[in-house]
């Protein structure tokens, strides 16, 4: 589902965030991304859904070599990703509901199916209420949430998330970790960045630990580690 | 696309200038003042056009005839000034005629010369006038070669001196409309630009969530031909109706009405509505798409 | 405030037209196209104004005196005509002299009349001229109640009517200058807006963290100034040198030169310069202000 | 230090956000503020430093009525206070450095004295590394660091943050902690809202829940509560 081969990432300042990644990522596998703050977390994330350009190496993802494609084709590879960016990326104009349809009407759903779908995947985070206020008006938590729904709105075959639980209590966290164990039940790939070691450690999974821009450990079923 | 999507753009980017209320204001009303100034200029260089022309038309040849010419002589020579190309009309004026139009001329001095009617030093003669006021030299040379034709008068010096003029005026104003127009242009595509920047985030958002470029433009584009038609519905109303006001104002007074004469309303406010709602929609379409584009390399 | 905080609020309004670039760049291009239209209006209305002046300055008063009139009456009258306030100069034409110049002024027509010599119908004149042309009508009453003084003219109605043309273009042209300057003080005050609102989310995070308003306000006022001086220097300069080349070219061909006689150089572009530069500068400060004023409240 | 007198706040867009708050905070307090996503904590710490003004009640902040209090008198108020928002709330344009000397001077302070105690307060956060480089090109945990900066640098009587660790690993979260400790033995009263249940229940201190509005439990030495 998921490959890369030597990747590196140094950014246009000079900060090499990447040295030389390789990953093989299952289809309908649940990954955790660990690692310390500035580790290269978000870039490793960043390249799959090509937010950003690997300096050196190469990625596939789906049918795509994310690496090589051309600019045409990136919505394409978007399109089959959900995404939950760490600083939510929430369009401030558009309220909770247009946020989350939009990324339906990107796919030029069937409008019909938009309103209940999102209604929907908005019960899922328990934002329903909060259909019409704008992101200026929403918690850090829900603002997060909000993020999250919109990336599991169309369904898509992989979710990557990053520290999707950052701004939210443990109980909501673990609500929104049942909804990933369910998504990945039903085939969904997901790939988590996480700071989170109690939901790391209980809910076992494969843990890749990031750190200094290289993979230094890469467990199935592991433990969150760097116990102090 | 799908043509329900279209329908979904058209709506978006309606919402749009709802959802960015200020800056769209702020951009309708650059797009409007803008197009307020170079319309007003449009008006006041079709009026200075239409001011020359009427001053060119006032040329004409006079044309004065051999004392000796007799009644057959000078119809030979009204047909021989008929048949060169060029010449609109041909008018005879009697020499008595002549003589009453000279001291008409003179104004406060006629009286100096009083005593001329009993022996009128003017011969009969023709006024001529051209098609395009401009050829009028090329035909005076031409009907001086004619027999019977003792001399002519047209202002030579002055008459070329007075088209210089009027070609000079007129291309200055024609630059003066073509450069207003561009840096229009420029100063409305540039407002655009900076509601556009300060949008951006959302432009890279949008292509992260999977959006490809025309899903991003076509809102925008309905955006700016909106903000375009607004910004130039609004300086065309107001032109119209001051210029309706101007032309009342001026015709209610005689003095006024006698010293400007002015183009009518129509068509004048057609081609300004025209003129600017091509350019309005035009650089509110064109300024968003340039603009959005910078930001589509995400 | 500390002396030393305002040398930092200097510094960082000049950096922030570095940070902000493409903005700045934005903004001052547009204060600089604006205030260019404005200059090249102002040049044109200056010079519109100055021809208006010399034609104005053409007016005057032939004073025709009695032929019976001795050496001393006429002495007399001129002394007469120098004692009424405004006149500002008396020429005296004698009869010959006066027949000269009316055959003169005929052009070709003039060998119409080729043998008044003999008998000049002409008295001698005076022509006078006021210190302010539009004081000739009243002056030219006045003269005419003098003794020995037959007739005069001065192109009564005509000269009315140019005063009365030259007036109203005049008046155009302020008003037009007038407009211009405020749509300018608009245009820039808005895109200023535009890129300062671009900017609100800082502005606010500047008071949470505990920034006085006057604080925020003082790099901003730097910037607006400087962005207004800049927006302004661009186009006094191209105007200068456009203007310089432009009298070159004219001065260089000697038809032109006959027809369009222009203001010098100098003082015109320090005017022009003066009137860009205060224009910028205030509006760069003022639009900044307001627009900051808008989002300090939080 | 600080009080509030049966505080309400409701939103514009009509949202009850907190429903008659009494609380009193001693100066040199370490206080945790715990509660689900969207229960109010964030409101309640935005009153403090004036971002949001109660809709009913009074506030009392060292000497101010916060609630009363004239336009002009605000930023003394918020100089009073170190602030670390949950958005970071960086100033795009201005590099680290610059965001974190910018906090000193607004107070004015000798011109000689914000580097040395700008570098010094960035290697605290152990990111002086990372001084010349803008918000945007630093990671989210990096990000929250520089926030956490700019509120210790002027040593203020009392630290508000938004929860502060909430993008960090655990090992950089227990750094950031013991620097809040530490400022807190110096004299320093911390108010800090927080998800982390690991740190409320390690670090004992008093901890004050916010459940929909009001406060639920305010217990010294306390737990983080809400077991699942
Ligand atoms: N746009 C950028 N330009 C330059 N450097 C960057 C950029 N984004 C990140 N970096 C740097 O690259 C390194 C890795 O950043 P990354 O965001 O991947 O870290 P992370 O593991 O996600 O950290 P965190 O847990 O704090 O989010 C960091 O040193 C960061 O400063
Ligand atoms: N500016 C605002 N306008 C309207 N409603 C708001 C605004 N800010 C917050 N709210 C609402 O007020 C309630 C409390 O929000 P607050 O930010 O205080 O929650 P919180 O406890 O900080 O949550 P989190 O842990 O998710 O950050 C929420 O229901 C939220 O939707
Ligand atoms: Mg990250
Ligand atoms: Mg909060």
């Amino acid at each position: 589902m998921i490959e890369m081969f030597d990747v590196w990432k140094t950014y246009p300042n000079g900060t090499n965030a990447l040295k030389g990644v390789n990953i093989k990522i299952e289809k309908g596998e649940f990954v955790y991304v660990v690692g310390p703050s500035g580790a290269g977390k978000s870039t490793f994330i960043k390249l799959m859904y090509r937010e950003e350009k690997p300096t050196k190496g190469q990625i596939f993802l789906g049918g795509f070599n994310v690496s090589r494609i051309k600019e045409r084709q990136i919505p394409l590879v978007r399109r089959s990703i959900g995404v939950v960016f760490q600083d939510f990326k929430l369009l401030p104009t558009l309220t909770v509901f247009e946020n989350v349809a939009f990324a339906m009407e990107v796919i030029e759903a069937n409008p019909k199916q938009i309103k209940p779908r999102v209604l929907d995947v908005l019960g899922l985070v328990k934002l329903k209420h909060k259909a019409k206020m704008l992101p200026s008006e929403l918690s850090g938590g829900e603002q997060q949430r909000v993020a999250l729904a919109r990336a599991l709105v169309n369904n898509p075959g992989i979710i990557i998330a990053d520290e999707p639980t950052g701004n939210l209590d443990p109980e909501t966290s673990w609500e929104i970790m049942k909804l990933f164990e369910e998504i990945n039940q039903r085939g969904t790939t997901v790939v988590m960045a996480t700071h989170n070691r109690e939901i790391v450690n209980t809910m076992r999974k494969r843990v890749v630990a990031i750190e200094a821009g290289t993979i230094a450990r890469d467990e199935q079923r592991g433990e969150y580690g760097y116990e102090d | 696309m799908k043509i329900r999507t279209l329908g979904r753009h058209v709506r978006e980017g309606v919402k749009n200038l709802g959802r960015n209320g200020w800056m769209s204001f702020a951009s309708i009303s650059a797009v409007a003042i803008t197009l307020l100034i170079l319309g007003v200029f449009f008006i006041l260089a079709m009026n200075v056009n239409y001011f020359a022309q009427s001053v060119e038309k006032q040329v004409e040849i006079r044309v004065f005839l051999d004392v000796l010419a007799t009644k057959e002589n000078v119809q030979q020579v009204e047909e021989n000034i008929k048949a060169i190309p060029k010449v609109a009309s041909v008018t005879f004026i009697p020499k008595d005629e002549g003589l009453k139009q000279f001291k008409e001329s003179l104004g406060e001095k006629a009286y100096l010369f009083e005593g001329l009617e009993k022996d009128n030093p003017l011969p009969d003669a023709f006024v001529v006038k051209t098609t395009q006021p401009q050829d009028t030299s090329a035909v005076a040379a031409q009907i001086k070669k004619l027999e019977f034709v003792n001399n002519l008068n047209y202002g030579e010096g002055t008459v070329e001196k007075l088209f210089a003029v009027t070609g000079a005026v007129r291309n200055v104003g024609i630059a003066f409309i073509i450069g207003l127009g561009f840096t229009a242009m420029f100063l409305i595509a540039n407002t655009i630009k900076l509601t556009i920047v300060a949008r951006r985030r959302e432009i890279e958002i949008m292509k992260l969530v999977g959006a490809t470029n025309w899903f991003i433009r076509w809102p925008f584009f309905v955006e700016g031909l909106l903000m375009g038609i607004a910004g130039a519905l609004i300086p065309t109303i107001m032109l119209a109706v001051g210029y309706y006001y101007l032309l009342d104002a001026i015709h209610s007074s005689f003095e006024a009405s006698q010293l400007f004469k002015l183009l009518p309303l129509f068509p004048l406010v057609n081609q300004v509505a025209l003129a600017l709602l091509a350019i309005g929609a035009f650089i509110g379409i064109w300024g968003s798409l340039v603009s959005v584009r910078r930001f589509l390399r995400v």
